[in-house]
């Protein structure tokens, strides 16, 4: 019915303005519960992208002997660089292995003034796709028969590894507990959000039972009396979910280009898909509450 | 000869008090004028509300329209209630509705189209004498005009069953004379109408079927009767 | 001679209507018992706020109990109401406390021990009939009872100026009666009581003061009067 | 008035009783406010002790010359040892530094093959108080007559001195960043949850403004209207706060032994003090919020 339609559009705009202490303090709640959940979903992501980062650093590294058969090194490479575990396999001579090792050592410079000659080996350095399966591919390149063949100390191939075993263990115990300690308090912002926005959709139809009441008595039926309550939850939802993204828009516009610059080392990262992503959630999610809040605190007062 | 509202041993108790309805036997008529008396805390609106399924009775049958009120689903009631309007002891106005709203709710409920409300609302509004008084909201009405919002609210679907708890209590006699000529009026286009009332003089003078409660019971159903009780 | 009451060149318009009062001059003297009368949205119950200063007028001085009202600082309202006792047309009962509750409330308010509130309480309640109703809430009361609870709340106290809107419009004769004439025993006691009503029984066999409203102006103000206006 | 206050306490527990949604509505309100407070603030405090952990471990390595004259050194140690910005210095011989080496070089063994007696200098290794104060305690150095004379490299004293520049810039960059992100969640959901709580006690109030205005007709002052309300507002925050501390104190039992333990090599910790303080933050600003919050919203209802 176009008519009903028109009614119900009507009807919650009026008493949207009419009720408007009620009205007000729902899109308050609806706005700020979806600001916290989306400034921490944004801020968990920029941290799992430095962990990310910080993770993408690990790397296994095969030193060579010198004077390796460049055909064993070039297998060796191939090998690893179509295990899909691995992102990318780079070859460093003996001369870049120097120049880098100077490059660190700059601050000690006792240590490169005594070194004669060039003690560095050559040396294929592994990235990987996930470091967590640093272990897995430590082991697959040691059972590679190729690999005792080109290692740096044939008689003990396996000191010819070199990853920071102790270093990549402390990085993902901390890494994962970042992560975990990341969900959990999104998960507790998003459940306190829906109670906060639960309880004010229902401190709000509490406060009109008389009135549903009356409806009742005049003869409305229930979707006749919830459908412009269940409006009206929507229409706050997307008023206070409007606002949460413009504020998250403006935080992440004033934040996060002087953020990148106090921390240009790390690789910070807030893309405009990310920031869509976060704002259909919040509209979603704010609908779905709005709707249901609304939904649920009305059964209460439309039993017969 | 088919009733409009029958009860059958209906009883009514609330939660540990004495009776507010004993064992009460009554039928009504289609298209009868019926007027229902009794003292202070008699029962009267009780009566009312059975009818009207606000509450259901401890025991007993009710039947209004044809429908039985036990045995009526939750979701059927509001199709029931749009066949009856109630003019309620405290008036029962939205208070965030004009009495223009308040009264086109009553025809919004039942799906009449926005051009049907635009001319029936101010149609009613001035029959009960509120012509100028339609963008006010509840609290800017003084009692009787609130109370006369309540009564046009009731008639305007054109209900077959029209119950009335005391719908002249806070109005003057010149005014309640006015109302009751009106339901009169409605009476006599075939719409039951059945009144609670403490008024005295309309009562003796209209001489309709009086049934007056004691204490719950009905002591007395008199077709053209009168208000009774010595004072 | 001390008045309790006096309005001189008191208007009263609300938002863009026609006036709800219009020059009105009223003195009312210690212990008089008068009454208001008019039709519906005359202006009875608007003449009531403004002696309880719930409104304050467009132009015009009103004086109760000696307090000019429009000089009355804002804080000391309350201590003004203390000393009127009002019975409101819609009851104004709070709906989270029992009949007793409601009562003892006003008591209170003005700082009663619990002895006290324990001993007059009960015997307030008595005296409009609700004896038994001591302990229900509002919801859980017929109208009469509602307006007999706010009629025991406005004089338990024992104010010397006791306004009553409508007292008796959701009354049996029997019981209206018994109020009527409780009223007139306040009275006796010293209290001033002004009463708007509609019922004309009443006044016309009381034979007090009766100031008469119409369309916010004072049309008549009589000693020994009748309810007058011609149905 | 004694009679007065037994009025008052009766009356709010009966309000309480009777406005049971309400009552709900707001204590769960303030109970999930507080527990959100709480937590950011334990997590806080957590994350502010690693960081002071890791900086703490920022230190200044001063190389001495081969065959140094010892009181020369002790003279340098006791200079810094009385500066108030140093914590702690200590010596480090050449012998130990190379047992240090070899143990930290372990890893890249070829290197160490490479070395030929000790190349390495002895050192005095100086701990911060506070690790942002580095180049204080540099330029501090750099000005000390004695310094030059065990230098290691007495020509350019300045190499002798060997602190992690680059990293503790770094290091600052992020903790800093790490605690303004801290302050600012913080403060954010602190004013969150006051706006929060103050929405719902006007929602409670503005649903009980008839009874306001019935109770001023009836001739009772303001404070006697307000005193119940605000006894219930007190009422409601303290219910609400000491909820939120068990909880808080539950997570706490349940998480830190788990987090400690995953993240040994941290130096979490969690006092009793700090719950102690938390705790009596969360029960004064839930008394405060709660008055203020009831008090505020009546005054609306409380004009004459
Ligand atoms: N919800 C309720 N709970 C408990 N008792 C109730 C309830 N409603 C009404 N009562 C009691 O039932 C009795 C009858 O009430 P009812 O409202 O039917 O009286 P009435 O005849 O309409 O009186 P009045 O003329 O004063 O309006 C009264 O004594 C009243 O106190
Ligand atoms: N708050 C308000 N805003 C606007 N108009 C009002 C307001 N209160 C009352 N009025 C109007 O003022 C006029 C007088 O109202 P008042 O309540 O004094 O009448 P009354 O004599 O008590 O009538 P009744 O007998 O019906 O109670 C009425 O026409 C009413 O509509
Ligand atoms: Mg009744
Ligand atoms: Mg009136």
């Amino acid at each position: 019915m176009t008519i009903s339609l028109g009614y119900f559009l009507r009807e919650s705009a009026i008493n949207f303005r009419r009720n408007w202490v009620m009205t007000l303090g729902a899109v308050i709640t609806i706005f700020l519960s979806l600001l916290l959940v989306g400034v921490s979903v944004a801020t968990g992501y920029v941290v799992t992208e430095i962990v990310k980062d910080v993770e993408r650093k690990v790397e296994v590294q095969i030193f060579l002997k010198d004077g390796f058969a460049e055909e064993d090194m070039i297998e060796l490479q191939q090998f690893l660089s179509s295990d899909p575990l691995v992102a990318s396999v780079d070859y460093t001579s003996k001369e870049e292995a120097l120049a880098k090792f100077k490059e660190q050592m700059k601050e000690s410079p006792e240590i490169i003034e005594q070194m004669e000659g060039n003690p560095l080996p050559a040396s294929l350095d592994v990235k990987l796709v996930d470091a967590r399966q640093v272990e897995v591919v430590v082991a697959k390149i040691k059972s590679n028969p190729t690999f005792p063949r080109v290692a740096d100390k044939p008689d003990n191939p396996e000191e010819s590894l070199k990853y920071a075993k102790q270093i990549v263990n402390r990085l993902f115990a901390l890494t994962r507990v970042v992560r975990i300690v990341e969900i959990v308090f999104i998960a507790m912002l998003a459940i306190v959000s829906l109670i906060f926005i639960n309880n004010t959709i229902r401190l709000a139809i509490y406060a009109r039972r008389k009135e549903i009441g009356i409806m009742r008595l005049v003869g409305a039926s229930n979707w006749f009396i919830r459908t412009p309550f269940l409006l009206e939850g929507v229409f706050q939802a997307l008023i206070g979910a409007t606002l949460a993204i413009l504020t998250i828009v403006g935080l992440e516009r004033a934040i996060m280009p002087k953020l990148r610059e106090v921390l240009s080392f790390l690789d910070l990262s807030l893309g405009g898909t990310v920031m869509v992503q976060i704002s259909l959630i919040l509209i979603g999610s704010g609908i779905l509450i709005g709707l249901m809040g609304s939904g649920f605190a009305l059964r209460r007062y439309l039993k017969v | 000869m088919p009733y409009m509202i029958s009860m059958r041993g209906v009883d009514k108790f609330y939660a540990g008090e004495k009776p507010a309805l004993v064992d009460v036997n009554v039928e009504i008529e289609q298209g009868e004028f019926v007027f229902l008396v009794g003292h202070s805390g008699s029962g009267k609106s009780t009566f009312i509300k059975l009818l009207l399924r606000e509450i259901l009775p401890t025991r007993g049958t009710i039947v209004v329209a044809g429908q039985d009120l036990m045995r009526l689903k939750s979701w059927k009631v509001p199709y029931l209630r749009r066949n009856i309007g109630c003019v309620f002891q405290d008036f029962k106005l939205l208070p965030n509705k004009t009495s223009y709203e308040n009264v086109a709710f009553a025809l919004e409920v039942i799906g009449r189209s926005r051009h049907v409300i635009r001319t029936q609302v101010p149609e009613v509004l001035r029959l009960v004498g509120l012509e100028d008084k339609m963008d006010s909201y509840p609290d800017e009405l003084s009692g009787g005009e609130q109370q006369r919002v309540s009564i046009a609210r009731a008639f305007v679907n054109r209900p077959p069953l029209l119950l009335a708890d005391e719908p002249t209590g806070n109005l003057d006699p010149q005014t309640s004379l006015g109302i009751m000529s009106l339901l009169s009026r409605i009476n006599k286009t075939g719409t039951t109408v059945l009144v609670a009332t403490h008024d005295r003089e309309m009562v003796d003078s209209m001489r309709r079927r009086v049934i007056a409660l004691e204490n719950g019971k009905v002591i007395r159903d008199q077709d053209r009767g009168v208000y009774g009780y010595d004072d």
